[in-house]
C-alpha cells in the first residue's frame, strides 16, 4: 500500500478505471462499423501504462506499438483526438492518417507509436540520444510487448543505449501472446525476458504488471536508476490480454487459449483488486468510485461526441504532407 | 469437372498438396499455424503435418529469412509467409543479398528454393505501413522471380510452380482477391512461371495488369463493352522474368496501352511496360501509353482520403476514352463517408 | 576565386561546414571517425567536432538509423552513412517504413531531417554483395528523397541542401567518383534538391543520366562532338522529386532519348524517364528511347567479367548512332585481361 | 599438452602452419595487382579454424564470413581453387564470380561465405534445421568475428536455435577490432560476450583463440555439446588481427593501434609458441618442421600455378546461372 501517498492510490487506480472505462467503451462502438481501422485494444492491461506514467514528466518522451492506447492515454494524450482519429476524422491526433495503429500526441510527451513490432526501440532510444548530444539528460520511455524482444531491433538498441549510458526505460509487456502465439514457440522453454539484458550490463526488473501499486514501485526505481545516469533498464511486467490481438472480441474459439484461461487471466484484474483493496483499506469510499465512473463515463460520451461531429479530412489532404516543408 | 474454389483456398490447396507429395516442402511464418491461419490461407495444414512442417516463430523475420535459406542450400523447399509485404523489410538483406545472388555469386553450385508469400494489405485503415505493394522493388533485383497471381486458378496453378522452382519466388497476393472463386480443377496442375496471360480477348485497347489490378481491368472491360467498345487484358502474372511476347503482341494489334498497376506510379513497374512496349513496337503506338497506378504518397488510413488513393475501375474505363479519343464521362461521385475501404460490403475482415 | 577540389573533398566540405553552423548536424556511421575516414569524405571531422558528433557505431545498422530517425525527430540532423549501398538493406524497415512516412502518417505534425549517405561501390571484384545501386527503389518509395550527385559542385551543394533539407534523404554516391575534381566555391552554397540541370548543351539526342553514367555521357558526347555530333547531357541530380521540364524541353528539341543509368534495366529507374517522355512528349520523339544499363544479373567479381557488366562510353556512342540511323562502328575489343576494373590504371584503393 | 595423442598436436601445428604460409604468400603476391578483389587475410587467427575444424567430419558443414580463407582450408577447402578464385579465374572455387569474400567447397562442407556482417549466422542455423526438420540430428558450425555479434541477425538467430535446441556451435572470434573500431565504441564497457548467450539459456566458452590445445579442447566439448542434442553453443575466442583489415598492408599509420600494439599482438602467435611447446616436449623437431615448410611450400607454389594458369572465365559466362534451372 503506497501508505506515504494516498492520493497517489486514489489516482493510479482512478487513472486505470479511465482507461478500462474508454477501451471498454470503444470496444463496444467498434461494433457500429464506424471506426474502421485495424485496433489493439488495451484492456486487462491498463495498469503498466498507468504506474509507470504516473512518474513522468510531460516533457519526457514515450513511445509505443500497434497496442497503444492505454499508453497514450496514460501520458496525457488527448482523449478527444484519439477517439477522433479511431474514426478517421480531420480532428484526429494524425488528422486521420494514421488510424488506432499510429497515435501521435506530441503536447503530451508521446512521441508516437507505429505497429511495426520492435520498430519504436530504436526511436525511442533516438529520442533519448538527442539530448545526450545536446550534452543534456532526457528519459525516453518505450513501451513493447514480449514478441518485440525477439527482434535485432531490440538488442542492436538495448546494446547502443548501454554504450552511451542513455536514460531509456524499457516496459516490456509480456502478456505472454504474440498475436495468438505462445511464448513456448517463440522462447527457448525456461527464460525469462528480463534475464537477457545482463548479458549487455544492463539493469532489469520484474514485476506483477496487473498489480499497481508493483508497478508504480517497480517503475519509480527503473525511472530513478537510468535518471541517474546510470544507463538504460529494462522492466519486464507479466500481464494479460483479455480480448483478441486485434478488435473487439473474445479469441478462445480459436484454439490458443481457453475460457477458462481467460477467466483465470482475469483474476488478475488490476481495476477491480486495487479498488478492493483500497476500500478495504478505507482509503476509497463506493460512492468515490461511483463518482469516477459518471465523470469518466460523461467524458467520453463527450469525446465520442466530438469524434462523431468531426468532419472528414478533405480530398485535398491525400497529397499533403508528403514532404515536409 | 468443374469446381469453384476461393483465392485463399486455391493457396492452401496448392500448399497441402505439395507438402503431401514432397516431404522438403515445409511453411513457416508468424501464425501459419494458429487458428486465423493467415486469413485461411494455411488451414488445416498443421493438423495434417504437424507443428514441425507448419511452423510458427519468434518476430524475427531477419534471421528466419536466413533460417529458410540456409534450408534451401541443404535440401529444404521452405515457404516463408508474411502476413503484410511489410514484413518483409525487415529481411531484405537476406532476400536481397542474399537468396537472390546465392545461385550466381557461386557459380550456380548451389541453388535456393524457397518460396516467399507476401500478402499485400487494402482497406479497412490499413494504412501506410500495412498496405504497400512493392512488387516493383523485388521485380529489379536480378534472380528472384516475383509473381502475382489474380485468380484462383493461377494461385494454385502458380504456386505449385514457385514451390517446385528452384529460385527464390517471391508470391504476392492481394488480400482483397482472398474470397474471389474460379474453377479450381482438383490434384496437381501448373501455371508455369514467366508466362504472360491473355486474360480477355479484345481489339481496341490493350491493358496489362497484375494481381488485384487485373480483376479492375475486367470490370473496366465489362463497362466499355456495354459500349461497344473490346479491351485486350494481358494479365503480367510473373513480373520477373518477364514474358513480353502476349504484350507486344497485343499492343501491335491494338496499338493503344495501358497498365494497370497495384504499386506506386514513380520508378515502378508500370513504367517497365511502358518502356518495353516503346522499345520495341513504338511503330504500333497510336497513341502514348497510360499508366493507372497509386498517386506517389503513403497510404492514408481514414477511408475519406483512402477512397480517393485507390484508383477504381471508372479511372480505366476514362483512360480506355481517352486513348480513343471519346469524351470521358464524368467522374463517379465519390463522398469522403462512402464504404469503398472494404472488398465488399458485409465484409468484416480479418483484415 | 576558382578552385579545383575532388568530389570526396567536396562531400568532407559540405559536412564539415554544416557542421560548424549548426550544432544538431552529426554524422555517424560505421569508421566515419576511423583513420580511413570513408574513403575520406569524413577525413578531419573528428578531430574537429569530436568523437560524440563524428560517432562510430556497432555494427547494428538497423537500430541505428531507427536512432538517427529517433533523434531526427527530437531536434537533431542527423548524417548516417554507410560504405557500401548494401549495408542499408538491414534498416530498410526504419527508412522506408518509418523514416519515409512519418511526416505524413503523422499528418504532418513531426518531420525527419536526415540524410543517409550511401556509397555504391565499383570495381576490383566488389562483386555482388558490394556494388549495388538501388537508388531506383528508394526513388518509388513516396516520403524519400534521392540524391545522386555527378560532379564534385554539386556533391557539394547538394549535400548541404540535403542537410538543410527537412525530410529523409537518400545520398547515393558513385566510388567513381570520389577523385574526379570540379571547380566548388569555398563556404557555404547549396545547389537545390528537386532540380535537374542540363549538363551539356546539344541539338541531336538527349541524354538524360545520374551519377557517374553522367560521367560516361559526358565521355561519349566528347568522341561525338568529333564527328559533328550534337548531344544535350540531362543530369537527373535528384531522381526523386523529379524535376521533368528540363528532360522534356531537351526531347522536344532533340527527339531522340537516350537514358544511361548506373543500376539494373528492369523495373529501374530508367524505365521511369522513358515513360515520362512518351505520356508527356510522345509526338516529338522521332525514334523509340533506348536505356543503357547494366544487364539483369547480379555483379560477378572477377573482371574478366565485370568488363562485359559496365556499359561503357562505346556503348553510348553506339547508341547514339543507332538512334541517328548511322552506321555502329564496331564495339571496342575488350579481352578479359583488360583491366577495366577501375576508374584509373594506377587506382590502388582503397576501393 | 595432448599428450594422449600427441599426433594430434603434429597435425594441429602443421595444419595452422599450412595456413600461416598461404595466407602470407597470398599477401606478398597480392602485391602483384593480380588477386583484384577485396582479401581479408587470416594471418595471425589461423588457429582456431585449425583447432575447430579438427573436430568436424567432412559432411558437418561450416559457413563462415568475409574473412574465411583459414576456415575454408581447415575445414579442407580446395586451396587449388580458393587461389584460382583469387584470381579471379574459370577454375575457382565459385568460377570467378565470388572472389575472397565469397568461398564456397561443398565437397569439403564448406557451404560458404559472404561478407555482409551476420548474414550467414541465420544461415549456418537453417544448414542445421533442415536436418531436425528431416528428424536427424547435424551439426553446423558458424565462424563470425566480434562485429558480428552486434547485429540483430546474431540474436534472432541464437535465440531460435535455442528453442529447438539445434546442434549449432557459434565460434566468436574476437580480434577486438570490427575494421578499426575498437570495442570500446561498440560494447558497453566491461561487458564479456560470452555471458550474452546466457540470457537465451545458451551454453557458452571463452577461450584463448591463440592457444591452439585449449581452442582444440573448448571446441571438443563445444561440439560434444552440440552434438549431444542439448541445444546450440557459443564460443568466444580472443585472438588478433596482424594486417589491415582489407588487403596485405599493415595499418599502425591509420592511429587506432601502434606498431607496439602489433608487436604485443604478435607476441600470442599461434605457430611460434605452439612449435616451440611441441620443441621442448619432444613431440617436434626442428627438422621435422622445416620438412613441413618445404612440403607447404610446395603446395602454395603448385596452387599459384595452377591459378595464374588458368582461363578467365568467358565472357558468356556473365549471363549464365542467373537462374537456377
Ligand atoms: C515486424 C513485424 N512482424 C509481424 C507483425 C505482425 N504483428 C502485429 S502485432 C504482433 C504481435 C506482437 O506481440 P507483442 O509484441 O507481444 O505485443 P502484444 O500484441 O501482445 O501486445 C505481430 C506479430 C508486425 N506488426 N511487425
Ligand atoms: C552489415 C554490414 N555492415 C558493415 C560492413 C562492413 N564491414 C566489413 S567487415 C567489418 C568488420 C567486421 O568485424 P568482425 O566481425 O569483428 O570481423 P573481423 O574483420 O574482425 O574479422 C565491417 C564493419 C559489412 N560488411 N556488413
Ligand atoms: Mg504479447
Ligand atoms: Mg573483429
Amino acid at each position: 500500500m503506497l501508505e506515504y501517498k494516498k492520493e497517489i492510490s486514489l489516482v493510479l487506480l482512478r487513472d486505470t478505471l479511465r482507461i478500462r472505462m474508454i477501451e471498454s467503451r470503444l470496444a463496444e462502438l467498434y461494433a457500429e462499423y464506424e471506426m474502421r481501422c485495424p485496433t489493439h485494444f488495451s484492456l486487462g492491461q491498463e495498469a503498466v501504462a498507468v504506474g509507470v506514467c504516473h512518474h513522468l514528466k510531460k516533457q519526457e518522451l514515450i513511445t509505443s506499438a500497434h497496442r497503444s492506447h492505454a499508453h497514450y492515454l496514460a501520458k496525457g494524450g488527448s482523449l478527444k483526438k484519439m477517439v477522433a482519429e479511431l474514426y478517421g476524422k480531420k480532428t484526429g491526433c494524425a488528422t486521420g492518417k494514421g488510424g488506432s495503429m499510429h497515435l501521435i500526441d506530441l503536447d503530451a510527451g508521446f512521441l508516437g507509436a507505429v505497429p511495426i513490432v520492435g520498430s519504436t526501440i530504436p526511436i525511442g532510444v533516438g529520442a533519448s540520444f538527442s539530448a545526450y548530444l545536446q550534452g543534456e539528460n532526457k528519459l525516453s520511455v518505450i513501451f513493447f510487448g514480449d514478441a518485440a524482444t525477439e527482434t535485432g531491433a531490440f538488442y542492436e538498441s538495448l546494446n547502443f543505449a548501454a554504450i552511451h549510458k542513455l536514460p531509456v526505460v524499457m516496459i516490456c509487456e509480456n502478456n505472454l501472446y504474440s498475436v495468438m502465439s505462445p511464448l513456448s514457440v517463440r522462447r527457448p522453454e525456461g527464460i525469462k525476458l528480463s534475464n537477457i539484458p545482463q548479458g549487455f550490463g544492463v539493469q532489469s526488473f520484474h514485476a506483477d504488471g496487473s498489480d499497481l501499486e508493483e508497478i508504480y514501485q517497480t517503475a519509480g526505481q527503473a525511472i530513478e536508476y537510468a535518471r541517474s545516469g546510470k544507463g538504460p533498464v529494462f522492466v519486464e511486467y507479466i500481464n494479460y490480454r483479455w480480448l483478441e490481438h486485434c478488435g473487439p472480441l473474445s479469441d478462445t474459439h480459436l484454439g490458443f487459449r481457453t475460457e477458462e484461461d481467460v477467466i483465470n487471466g482475469k483474476k488478475k484484474d488490476p481495476v477491480r483488486n486495487y479498488k478492493d483493496k483500497l476500500l478495504k483499506a478505507g482509503i476509497l469510499t463506493d460512492s468515490e468510485f461511483s463518482k469516477w465512473e459518471k465523470e469518466i463515463a460523461e467524458e467520453i460520451q463527450e469525446a465520442i461526441s466530438f469524434a462523431k461531429e468531426s468532419p472528414f479530412p478533405e480530398k485535398e489532404q491525400l497529397l499533403e504532407h508528403l514532404f515536409a516543408a | 469437372m468443374s469446381r469453384e474454389l476461393k483465392f485463399v483456398e486455391a493457396l492452401q490447396e496448392a500448399q497441402d498438396l505439395c507438402l503431401e507429395r514432397d516431404p522438403s516442402v515445409y511453411v513457416m511464418g508468424l501464425g501459419v499455424s494458429d487458428g486465423a491461419a493467415m486469413f485461411g490461407s494455411t488451414k488445416g495444414l498443421v493438423e495434417k503435418y504437424g507443428p514441425k512442417r507448419i511452423l510458427d516463430m519468434p518476430v524475427s523475420e531477419n534471421a528466419m529469412t536466413g533460417v529458410a535459406l540456409g534450408s534451401a542450400l541443404t535440401g529444404m523447399r521452405p515457404i516463408m509467409v508474411h502476413l503484410r509485404l511489410e514484413f518483409a523489410m525487415l529481411a531484405m538483406d537476406q532476400i536481397v543479398n542474399q537468396a537472390a545472388k546465392w545461385h550466381y555469386m557461386f557459380g550456380g553450385q548451389a541453388s535456393v528454393p524457397m518460396v516467399i508469400r507476401m500478402v499485400v494489405g487494402r482497406g479497412w485503415g490499413q494504412g501506410a505501413q500495412h498496405s504497400q505493394s512493392l512488387h516493383s522493388w523485388f521485380a529489379h533485383v536480378p534472380g528472384l522471380k516475383v509473381v502475382l497471381p489474380a485468380t484462383a486458378y493461377d494461385a494454385k496453378g502458380l504456386l505449385i510452380s514457385a514451390i517446385e522452382d528452384n529460385n527464390p519466388v517471391i508470391f504476392i497476393e492481394h488480400r482483397w482477391l482472398y474470397n474471389m472463386t474460379d474453377k479450381v480443377p482438383k490434384g496437381m496442375y501448373r501455371v508455369p512461371l514467366g508466362k504472360s496471360n491473355v486474360l480477355l480477348k479484345g481489339n481496341d485497347v490493350t491493358i496489362a495488369a497484375s494481381s488485384y489490378a487485373t480483376i479492375e481491368a475486367l470490370n473496366a472491360a465489362k463497362e466499355l463493352e456495354k459500349e461497344g467498345i473490346s479491351i485486350e487484358i494481358i494479365d503480367i502474372r510473373t513480373i520477373n522474368p518477364l514474358d513480353e511476347e502476349p504484350l507486344l503482341e497485343s499492343v501491335k494489334k491494338t496499338g493503344r496501352l495501358i497498365v494497370a498497376d497495384i504499386g506506386w506510379k514513380h520508378a515502378g513497374f508500370a513504367g517497365e511496360i511502358v518502356s518495353r512496349v516503346v522499345e520495341k513496337v513504338y511503330q504500333y503506338l497510336k497513341e502514348p501509353p497510360i499508366r493507372i497506378t497509386l498517386p506517389d504518397v503513403p497510404t492514408p488510413t481514414t477511408r475519406a482520403l483512402s477512397n480517393f488513393y485507390y484508383p477504381l475501375p471508372s479511372d480505366i474505363v476514362s483512360a480506355v476514352k481517352k486513348l480513343l479519343g471519346k469524351a470521358a464521362e464524368s467522374k463517379p461521385d465519390i463522398k469522403p463517408e462512402d464504404f469503398l475501404d472494404v472488398p465488399y460490403l458485409e465484409f468484416r475482415g480479418p483484415f
